[in-house]
């Protein structure tokens, strides 16, 4: 198929599911007719129809609650929160129901549903509107959340996080919708829960998931120029996450950066450090370094949100710091 | 009136009896200690549960709340599962993990009673989506209390289910309190002044009388079934308990206490029932066979194992299949 | 007609024209590259800001939504440091950080556009319970979309201020949109019925037409004073431009689109002025001061200096007082 | 003052807040008429009147909505949200409006309110009665979290967080209310960020904070019998958390173990271990350890609850694990 954007890989693994499973259904808020904010539903509604593509008033608990209970029901639906930051309106349905229906209900159910969101910043949309939360759900049992770095890896794992039998919540970098990428028909199914060694290396494992994986690839460049060799481990999936290939790659290289988008404090690379620092610490030769956003609100002006941000450089410097 | 209606009125009869006995009973095995956590008991309300779910069939899907017993039991939870669970055990429908507040059984299509006030409204609205993409002519209902009228889910329910003209049944259960508050203090709109708002239909019944609940829900759900569309039900009740067992109940005033039993839907159809010739006999018989029926399932529940430990964490996430 | 009136309206006409042109400044700079990320003009809803706020004081509160920047150029937002915002400018009144869907100026009572829909109607309900408690006769009022009467806090919003009597304005503007998708697959009920479901006293203007709408809020506004209390007000109004700015509206009709300018408060308020003699040299001189003193901020918002990041981390929390 | 329960520690300080401040409200569920679900608000109606202390209705949204709204507005006002798990349904109002306030308006105003919260199990009350979120909070810029162990600190850290000028989320652990603990008068005023050798000790140093601070205590008796000292840190608040008093602990007893009843996967816990895995590196002889729930809801029946807690033999348990 060759390389296609992001946000159209979505689009073809959205188009494909509702192809193969009529149990599929999609909704959100403008995401019928208008073909999403980003336009990544785009066609849909034309091809499947209104009674499986509907736009939804803006109500983002029922949306959330509403696919749940037809989860609960029979369907799979795939909803939308058209930004992460919004997501604080439908936290019930995801915290307390989707999450827990299976377990609560002593094994009765499955919660088929997966919630599409983007988060991230990069385009001046301000704090309420760039906000990476997914450590919030890595922090509950029951859900799943699944983080793509590219096209090849959102369509596959789209496709999985749809078939997948519990609710699982995929963050879209809203930043990469228009990036392209490589994406093959004939690629193996992805796995949940299967990180992939992006660039293998010998001297510093930085472990990384969504957007920031470019990051880490492009300053592993950089830094290859002087002979340091990173090795790259893309998560694909938080929560589960592979902890074993980590470990292993640790087990090789003797250091660890975890770079992300989101704060750094009591984020994603929180667990992922603490986890190393234990199951891990024989084969620590050096500080375990976060690297991520400072604890603040994503600011809005030109000047801020790039310095907000963390990029090549602040992964450049933590290597630095961690072969010192 | 003809037999066939004292048949009906006597089967209504004892399905409400059983709701009572079971929910008396677990009162007793709660304050002996053998019910963990806390319980809310619908005793007053059993005339809605019993009365909504004559109208639905196993494939209607309802989503209930955290006074659920009721609703439960009248979608045909099974009785010893019903008790195991409540009472924590192994054997119960949800292995335990759920208790109370979190029976639910998929095989009668019972979504789940619910910890958190207002959260089953969306998620009937979503099992009312499923019914309608899958053309199945199911219904779902919502049960939910006065008090999750102040929820904003509710009103985005409404308007959802109107948009979309889903098959869902809004039954509110109106028993003027919310824990320990009137809902005079709580909520100034009246429940049909929304569903007009909202373009549903719209009917109050007196829901400490059976047939009235029985008769309007069967009208009701007929109506959906051949014209589609969501519809609301407010039921006027009485809480006859307190908030949850134990609650002493002193923010009411004792003349409104006092004046509970008058309301009792079961004492009221059995005054029905002996109006329409019912034999004693039959009433007798009935109430044996709900005491027996309910202190057998009282016995299993007892019986139960406590769950162990070791299996929890293979029920978080749906096992893989092997290929 | 007196010369009052005429004095009014001129000066209602000033201040929709300030809005009005500073909008299509910020579209002009937009376009330029020199505003980020992405801005919702309110063009074509002006009369609404204007006609509003013509009725409050600076002590009167309001809550904007993510189409602020008319509620807060009438609130009286110093215009420079509102161009300096919207670009993101050191001196701008949240110093950059906020922008366009954040200006907000606690010295004139306005607690800020939002980036979340419906977010701003419980922070008015907020900001009107203050007003209660401290019986300082102020009120609040919240500014919100047609696309915000399906969030649920609308709902436990109007419940709570008509259950406590707080004096809050709801301000509806309905331009019959919510970002590309009309109000009819929206929402079904007119707010006029919820709140009249809620016991709200409801009016409804044409939001096009700046007597109607500042007579009404005017009137409400001294009600409110006199007998506390909640209001809903819907406003019925056209969005002219996209969504947000570059959105090339796609999605609506032709003939819709054509007929916008039939409705323009702004062109409506001219014809009436001139009805009431209003001299040509008058209307000329107000465009005047309105394009000198719209392209002078825009020239301060330009020469503003971009925000250096050191300070940043300093404002996340109130920073303790030396004692 | 002598003995007090905790509950009612708690009751003084709001007593107090409203006496001292007129600009002081309290409102939420039930909390005037009938004095709160647990009994904690009893009397302040009667004191301070319906304008100052008020019942709502079922609407959590709103009503930390409307704190945030009138904490802009001249008030300080104390919402309660019965149960932490009800806090799924108000996260807008804390994690949009409340924490980035003070931020995105640049430094314009501050947002001086107080969510009351309990947390936590030990009473059977099942999946959605039991859960222990603060991770989320501690996890978003602009939100203080305070979470006390005993009833002077509740008394006192309460008092601390409605003289704050920023949002604070306040965490009671339910199975405390009824606990009584040494109140003093006269004790110096906390600050909210300063941890608290509960305990100290040569050998181990346990980080914890609420509840778990006693069971942490126990464990600590237990093992002094058998010559092991544990160190007990009380957190006390965990946004901002004492990360100097941690350190400089760790560099005493080389030895670090973070116990919690939330779970412990992305969990506060991996925070402090994360911290200490980078800046306190140098100092760790052991593995990090972390003591918390297990990645699962909080199952309902007798026999699994107290499975479910962490409890002092776990602790004990990993402090052989990080001595060996
Ligand atoms: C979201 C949420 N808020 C608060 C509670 C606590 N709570 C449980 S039941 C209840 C009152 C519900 O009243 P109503 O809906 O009328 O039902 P009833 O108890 O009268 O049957 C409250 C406030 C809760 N469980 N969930
Ligand atoms: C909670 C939330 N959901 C969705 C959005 C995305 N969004 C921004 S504006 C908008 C439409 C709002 O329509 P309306 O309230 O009518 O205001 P208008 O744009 O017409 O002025 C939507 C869906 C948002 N910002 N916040
Ligand atoms: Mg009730
Ligand atoms: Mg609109």
């Amino acid at each position: 198929m060759g390389e296609v954007r992001f946000g159209q890989a979505i689009n073809l693994a959205l188009d494909e599911s509702l192809k193969n499973d009529p149990s599929v259904v999609v909704f959100g808020e403008d995401i019928a007719r208008p073909g999403g904010p980003f336009g990544v539903t785009r066609g849909l509604l034309e091809k499947y129809g209104e009674l499986r593509v509907r736009d939804t008033p803006i109500s983002e608990a029922t949306i959330v609650s509403a696919a749940v209970g037809a989860a609960m029901s029979g369907l799979k639906p795939v909803v939308e929160i058209m930004f992460m930051d919004f997501i604080t309106i439908a936290m019930d349905g995801l915290v307390n129901q989707a999450a827990k229906a299976r377990f609560m209900f002593g094994g009765q159910c499955s919660v088929p549903m997966v919630l599409r969101t983007p988060h991230g910043g990069g385009v001046n949309a301000g704090p309420q509107h760039s906000q990476c939360l997914e450590a919030w759900f890595a922090h509950v049992p029951g859900l799943k959340v699944v983080i793509p770095s590219n096209s090849g890896d959102a369509y596959g794992l789209l496709k999985a996080a749809i078939a997948d039998p519990d609710p699982v919540i995929f963050v879209e970098n809203k930043a990469l919708y228009a990036v392209k990428g490589q994406m093959d028909d004939d690629a193996p199914a992805l796995e949940i829960g299967k990180a992939h060694i992006a660039r293998p290396g010998a001297d510093v494992t930085v472990v990384s998931y969504g957007a920031a994986v470019n990051t880490a690839l492009r300053a592993a460049d950089t830094l290859a120029q002087s002979g340091i060799e990173l090795e790259v481990i893309d998560l694909r999936s938080i929560q589960p996450w592979d902890e074993a290939t980590v470990l292993a790659s640790l087990s090789r290289t003797h250091r660890l950066i975890v770079l992300h988008e989101a704060v750094t404090a009591f984020g994603v690379g929180a667990e992922i450090a603490a986890r190393m620092a234990d199951v891990g610490f024989d084969e620590l030769d050096a500080p375990i370094v976060r690297v991520g956003a400072p604890f603040m609100p994503v600011p809005f002006a030109a000047s801020l949100e790039p310095q907000y941000l963390p990029d090549a450089d602040d992964l450049i410097a933590a290597v630095h710091k961690v072969l010192a | 009136m003809t037999s066939n209606s004292r048949e009906r009125l006597l089967g209504l009869f004892e399905r409400m009896l059983l709701v009572r006995e079971c929910e008396l009973k677990l009162a007793e095995l709660f304050s002996d200690g053998e019910v963990p956590g806390f319980i809310h008991l619908s005793v007053g309300q059993e005339a809605v549960a019993i009365g909504v779910m004559d109208a639905l069939n196993d494939s209607d899907t309802i989503a209930s709340n955290h006074r659920g017993h009721g609703h439960a039991i009248a979608k045909g939870v099974d009785l010893d599962s019903f008790f195991l669970e409540v009472m924590g055990k192994e054997e119960g429908i949800c292995g335990g993990r759920g208790g109370s507040m979190h029976v639910a059984d998929m095989s009668v299509g019972m979504l789940g009673a619910n910890g958190i006030v207002g959260a089953g409204i969306p998620l009937a609205v979503g099992s009312a989506l499923a019914h309608q993409v899958q053309q199945n002519n199911n219904i779902a209902v919502a049960f939910f209390g006065d008090g999750a009228l102040a929820e904003g889910v509710l009103h985005e329910s409404f308007n959802i289910a109107s948009l979309w003209k889903l098959p869902i049944l809004f039954v509110c259960e109106n028993n003027g309190w919310s824990e320990f508050s009137p809902t005079s203090l709580q909520f100034v709109a009246e429940v049909r002044d929304l569903g007009k708002a909202f373009k549903i239909p719209f009917r109050q019944v007196d829901g400490n009388n059976i047939t009235a609940v029985a008769d309007a829900s069967d009208e009701i759900v007929s109506d959906m079934r051949k014209n589609g569309g969501p519809r609301v039900l407010e039921c006027m009740t009485k809480r006859v308990h307190g908030h949850y067992e134990g609650d002493q109940q002193k923010y009411r005033d004792a003349d409104e206490l006092a004046s509970l039993g008058d309301y009792d839907p079961i004492m009221l159809c059995e005054g029905e029932l002996r109006k329409m010739k019912a034999a004693d006999k039959d009433i007798t018989a009935i109430r044996n066979r709900i005491e027996n029926r309910v202190s057998a399932a009282a016995d299993v529940g007892r019986a139960g194992t406590l769950p162990s430990f070791d299996r929890l964490l293979s029920d978080v996430y749906t096992p893989v299949q092997e290929a």
